[in-house]
């Protein structure tokens, strides 16, 4: 019964979500917004959290990891949504993937102990432009003695601002290369980008970075196999936002009073809350497969990622929006949560591709 | 592999006809039983008799009224047997599918002995008597009436009318709600009454849809003569039972939509016939349609695992039949789109007998939000019962 | 002040609601398609409105026409589209347009008169493929001696089954060209569409149509004049059955009782109502926008044209969705005239282009 | 040319300064008048100064009061030349657009004759005193209240807060709705009071929204005294008159919002500048909100020939409202669509300002449906106005 929670998910489940109500709560972005926070995370929170086995929960316990699966991953960070977490999770979990799905023995040596551990955070460095493609990048990576030079712009870096390594993808001729770029390496520069929702993110420049044929870990299959991956992670995060959503908004609906009734005795405002309350079941139905087929190794992965985060990016924005006007006054002051919510809505969306990208991509994978 | 299954797949592949191991090519090759049941081949025949002898057409109905005993699980592998080889339906019954369960919770001893095993074996066809005239949405504003005979307390009259009786010109017998009461309250002066059709004072009446030709009809009843013992539950009860039928017609609505959907071309095949893929407007619609059916077809299976344990569908069989439906009608649409010029066909000359199809089909998904409760009827249910949303005007 | 109907206009509205209330009631749409008519309309009904002068409300007088403008036309047509009237008006007009954007002195002495006294249709044939496109058409015009030879296919061609004579468009090597092609015509062959609203319309073999150089009108300039009118006062058309169809479902909201209530008091089909009325009063403002713009001789008109039939398709087809679920099981019985409305909104939104065919054609005249 | 229309432009050509012949930069450069006013420019203390000498500020309003005293079609030939030369607003004032026209059909001489010429030459800038944390849709609920004081009857003492008080920190005056009688019914209680903001007991602590600072603010009311000569009308004609108002501000609200959009970037140029435009799903929506821009226009236009002989707004003006707010929520959703990753931007550094403030717009334009009336409320105006539906729950 793949829809179905087992045992342990629903431990786990209650363990996370009793953590994020107590460790990382939505004051907690709050408060890390408002006092202009370098980090923009707890980083004794997200230890906390790899010592939990989040940072490597689908890494194999040989690599220091909780060597459980996304679906198990998907309960977990359902819970970090529900309060608009900026742990580094993601860009925790890409960084993981790439070195499990591309990197060599000896690099995984190097990396995966101490990134489960929570006190090395490598990320993807990948998008470029306006938005999020999968086309050949522009970064180029020219051959040189013993290796690579790269030299190009990144965009949209999760947590690049405090990464200590970057899965960077270049251009190597015709093909997509990726590389791992140590922090420190002379010749890049990082920028901090202060992004709307408060989720952490970085602009790189690579401005004749040298790395070695060793640090290189794959190519376009690699790359797509990270993204679809973290595109359905991604797609569970925003499903726990949202339903946290809603269910503010219910509350809100049952509680607030005008013309001397709860404004949810409304019938228009009821009928729009059940349209809602459809979407988002239909949004847990295909995230909650999507995750299970990753752990199953099915082919239909990445039209499964389309189809969880096309649905996730739509259906958070529909209803984050009906949660502000439904909200009314308070809903569109900074005072109350909804805002922030709305706010990550929208980042969200544009992560890994907006929904009309998703049915894009869907369609062509579809041979169509 | 279970004892079970192989002994299930044994015996269908025994006693399913090879003919009966396709979709069928349409409407006309359902079988719906009863008096003068049409069976379009003898394959037809022979696979419901096989099925019904040994209780499968209603698997989990007990043996004592003929069904086949099963248990949920055991169901569940007979139901993937028969997908597996692509069986048909031995038999189309709204006694399957709605009044059967509601006389297992609801009916008396007799009733039970008497009428199901007859709808086991499809020798019954029922319709069902619900909607009036004035009351539609409001179905408990029905004014169809049942008195006691003055002369007779063993006997019930009926008079009134019914609308949206599916196939009431082929059914044996109907079950029907009617007032009992005038004096109780709206909802608790209703009860549930089962008849023959054949009975003096019944009269029935074709309704023509937009899309042309309906199931649908009106029926009559001018002094209907009805035995007490064919009152269902308690007098009074009738709303109860109405309320858990309804529950299971809905979750049925959502089922046959996702198959027919499954069953459909697909729109992307259709777009490319058309030539209007390299529309990326239209594509992406047809891509949106796509999505939806997946997400949809996941949350029926989805409610199905979650439910099995219950047994009996829940308030999600709303959020079923609201979605299924608005998505079919948003497919078919997409449909007729797609198809431009040749997607507004009536009648040939000019058009193709399956464009004119495509467009009857299209006008007919426009009642599947209104037929089996109205979208707005399961919006306010979800947002009362599901959600807690305080009682407004219903 | 063009928004407002000057008396001339009103009197005109007045006289045509009345005449096709009496004389071209739904009743009449109705009988005509349950008796299969092979005509369609009501001939006598079309010569009575000619003699009106609708047959060329928009022909000069001294071509036998009402001399009146389009914003007149826009007036009856908006009575005709309340009562789903089939008669001729719309092929008429393509007809006497072309005449007047196009035909010499000959061709307008020759046929205008008798298509304003309404005892000649003229019709354009235009569409061949499965939706409306100004592309170059496929049918041919070779030049022969003396003249051309007309090969291909039209469909959709309004009134074709009855029309004395067709614009025809094909062509003429890499441009468009225009030719008056006669009914009896050899090799033209003609087959009536049974189109799901009632709406008349043929489907034209050319096969090897000879005709003479005096025939050919104009080219692709005369075919947009031509198509950007009849699409503007289709337009008008769709806003009259639009209103029509809105008024009813008014009723049926004021006078449906059900919980004790007219369901007009639920807040839910309120809130659906007052929606439909914002798009019904944007839809107005842009159609007398377009007919008087016409009128002025602007140079706006084929945005314009694009922008009131974008609005008219969409718009419609909305009303008529929720006119039909509304109304309940009765709407979609075959008895209750919402049903034909739902057809006729169908066909009208593929005439000439649908919605987004509109849109993209707007943006192309804006330069985008 | 008519003689007015050639006055008019001599007039404008002599006293027009050039740089005020173009629209402002930001509302860094608007005028707002008051005690404390700020003229960005010599030129904008200048331009106010001409235009209210000539009472053109409030043109349509009586000489007697500092008006302009023009006739319907003067005015309008006073805005068309307006707009011929680009000119900007001499002066923003809610006096001029919602207080002048209801103290001029509610107001008595001496409240008219008090306070309109300061509004025409804006000397005293006011702010609005109506929606509370629990009177927001249901404004009638409103709890501050006036009560008289015991020992000075041409007194009232007011206690209580109002909630959206745009500029409260800068205004002078405030006209405010109270609650005078707590034992008429809701709305019958209810009377329009002004005051000086510089009363002992007034409050104001801005209110922080979602795009950031705005210029809301929460005002509080503690034993404030307000002689009885300012209430306006009658005690307890408080909601007639806040419903008259409130007209003029939704008719207000479409019409700003119709010149902003006509300000703004047209959207397909901001689509080419990001290069988006080859995508043919966002060209789509593009052009969708242009023609709905188009035809919301011309709806404005039609709209106000029809009205031009009533001189009032009527009930068009909640669909005004309705239908611009929700169009700009989609204009400035859109902006972001199409900036993608630029559109997501809060701060420097990595987001260029105008960008930042593309974010900003976005965000504040999700107040625009609530501010003013929300579309649920213009919704249930029209429903109930306009197309006469029975009263089901307001």
């Amino acid at each position: 019964m793949a829809f179905v929670l087992d045992d342990v998910e629903e431990a786990m489940r209650d363990t996370a979500r009793k953590w994020t109500r107590e460790h990382a709560p939505v004051m907690q972005l709050r408060a890390l917004r408002d006092a202009r926070d370098t980090v923009g995370f707890s980083r004794a929170g997200w230890r906390e959290l790899a010592r939990l086995g989040l940072a490597g929960v689908t890494v194999p316990e040989r690599w220091g990891g909780a060597g459980l699966g996304f679906a198990a991953l998907g309960v977990v960070v359902e819970e970090l949504g529900r309060t608009l977490a900026t742990l580094p999770w993601l860009s925790s979990l890409m960084g993981t993937e790439a070195l499990l799905g591309g990197a060599s023995e000896a690099q995984r040596q190097a990396h995966l102990a101490a990134v489960c551990a929570g006190v090395r955070l490598m990320t993807l460095a990948h998008d470029e432009g306006h938005r999020h493609s999968r086309a050949l990048p522009s970064t180029t990576a020219t051959r040189s003695a013993g290796g690579f030079v790269l030299r190009g712009t990144k965009v949209m870096v999760l947590d690049g601002h405090v990464a200590d390594a970057f899965v960077v993808s270049a251009r190597d001729g015709e093909v997509t290369a990726l590389f791992v770029v140590a922090a420190g390496a002379r010749g890049l520069g990082i920028e901090r980008s202060q992004v709307v929702d408060s989720r952490n993110a970085a602009r790189l420049t690579l401005d004749g970075v040298t790395v070695r044929e060793a640090d290189r870990l794959g190519g376009a299959e690699l790359l797509d196999r990270v993204l679809d991956r973290a595109t359905i992670a991604l797609s569970a995060e925003m499903l726990g936002s949202t339903v946290e959503l809603f269910e503010r908004t219910l509350l809100h609906l049952r509680t607030r009073r005008q013309f001397g009734v709860p404004i949810g005795s409304f019938q228009a405002l009821q009928h729009r809350a059940a349209q809602l309350f459809c979407e988002i079941e239909l949004l847990r139905s295909v995230v909650r497969e999507a995750l299970v087929a990753v752990d199953e190794g099915r082919s239909d992965v990445p039209r499964l990622a389309c189809a969880a985060k096309a649905r996730a990016s739509d259906t958070f924005a529909l209803c984050a929006a009906e949660a502000v006007q439904m909200h009314g006054g308070i809903g569109v002051t900074d005072e109350l949560d909804v805002g922030l919510f709305f706010k990550r809505a929208r980042v969200t969306a544009m992560l890994f591709g907006d929904a009309p990208y998703q049915r894009d991509r869907f369609a062509r994978l579809e041979g169509y | 592999m279970s004892d079970f299954r192989g002994e299930v797949r044994a015996w269908l592949e025994a006693n399913c006809p090879a003919s009966m191991r396709s979709p069928c090519r349409g409407e006309a090759e359902w079988v719906w039983g009863g008096r003068r049941a049409r069976f379009f081949s003898d394959d037809a025949r022979l696979w419901l008799e096989r099925m019904a002898a040994r209780g499968w057409t209603a698997p989990t109905w007990p043996r004592q009224y003929g069904g086949g005993g099963l248990a949920p699980d055991e169901a569940t592998i007979l139901d993937e047997e028969l997908r597996r080889i692509d069986a048909r339906a031995p038999l189309k019954s709204f006694g399957l599918w709605m009044l059967g369960p509601v006389l297992l919770e609801f009916g008396s001893e007799e009733q039970r002995a008497e009428h199901l095993p007859k709808i086991v074996r499809g020798e019954i066809r029922w319709c069902q008597g619900y909607s009036e005239t004035g009351a539609g949405s409001d179905l408990a504003a029905l004014e169809t009436r049942a008195v006691r005979d003055p002369s007779d307390d063993r006997t019930w009259i009926v008079d009134g009318h019914k609308i949206w009786t599916s196939h009431a010109d082929k059914a044996d017998w109907m079950f029907c709600l009617v007032r009992t009461d005038a004096s109780a309250t709206k909802h608790e002066g209703i009860s549930f009454l089962l008849f023959d059709m054949q009975s003096p004072g019944v009269s029935v009446v074709p309704i023509r849809l937009i899309s042309g030709a309906s199931p649908f009809c009106q029926t009559f009843f001018d002094g209907v003569r009805v035995p007490a013992a064919n009152l269902v539950g308690r007098p009074g009860q009738g709303w109860t039972i109405a309320k858990a039928l309804l529950k299971h017609e809905r979750a049925l609505i959502a089922q046959a939509r996702d198959t027919a959907t499954a069953e459909e071309e697909p729109l992307e095949a259709m777009a490319r016939r058309y030539d209007v893929l390299g529309d990326p407007l239209l594509r992406d619609r047809v891509t949106q349609a796509n999505l939806d059916s997946l997400c949809f077809t996941l949350t029926l299976r989805r409610s199905a695992e979650t439910a099995q344990s219950r047994g009996q569908p829940g308030p999600e069989s709303s959020m079923q039949k609201l979605y299924g439906t608005e998505l079919n009608k948003r497919r078919k649409e997409l449909r007729v789109a797609i198809a431009g010029y040749r997607g507004i066909g009536w009648e040939e000359p000019g058009f193709a007998p399956e464009e004119l199809q495509l467009v009857r089909d299209w006008l007919r998904s426009r009642a599947n939000s209104i037929e089996g409760g109205t979208s707005e009827i399961q919006l306010n249910i979800i947002a009362r019962r599901v959600l807690g949303l305080g009682d407004g005007r219903s």
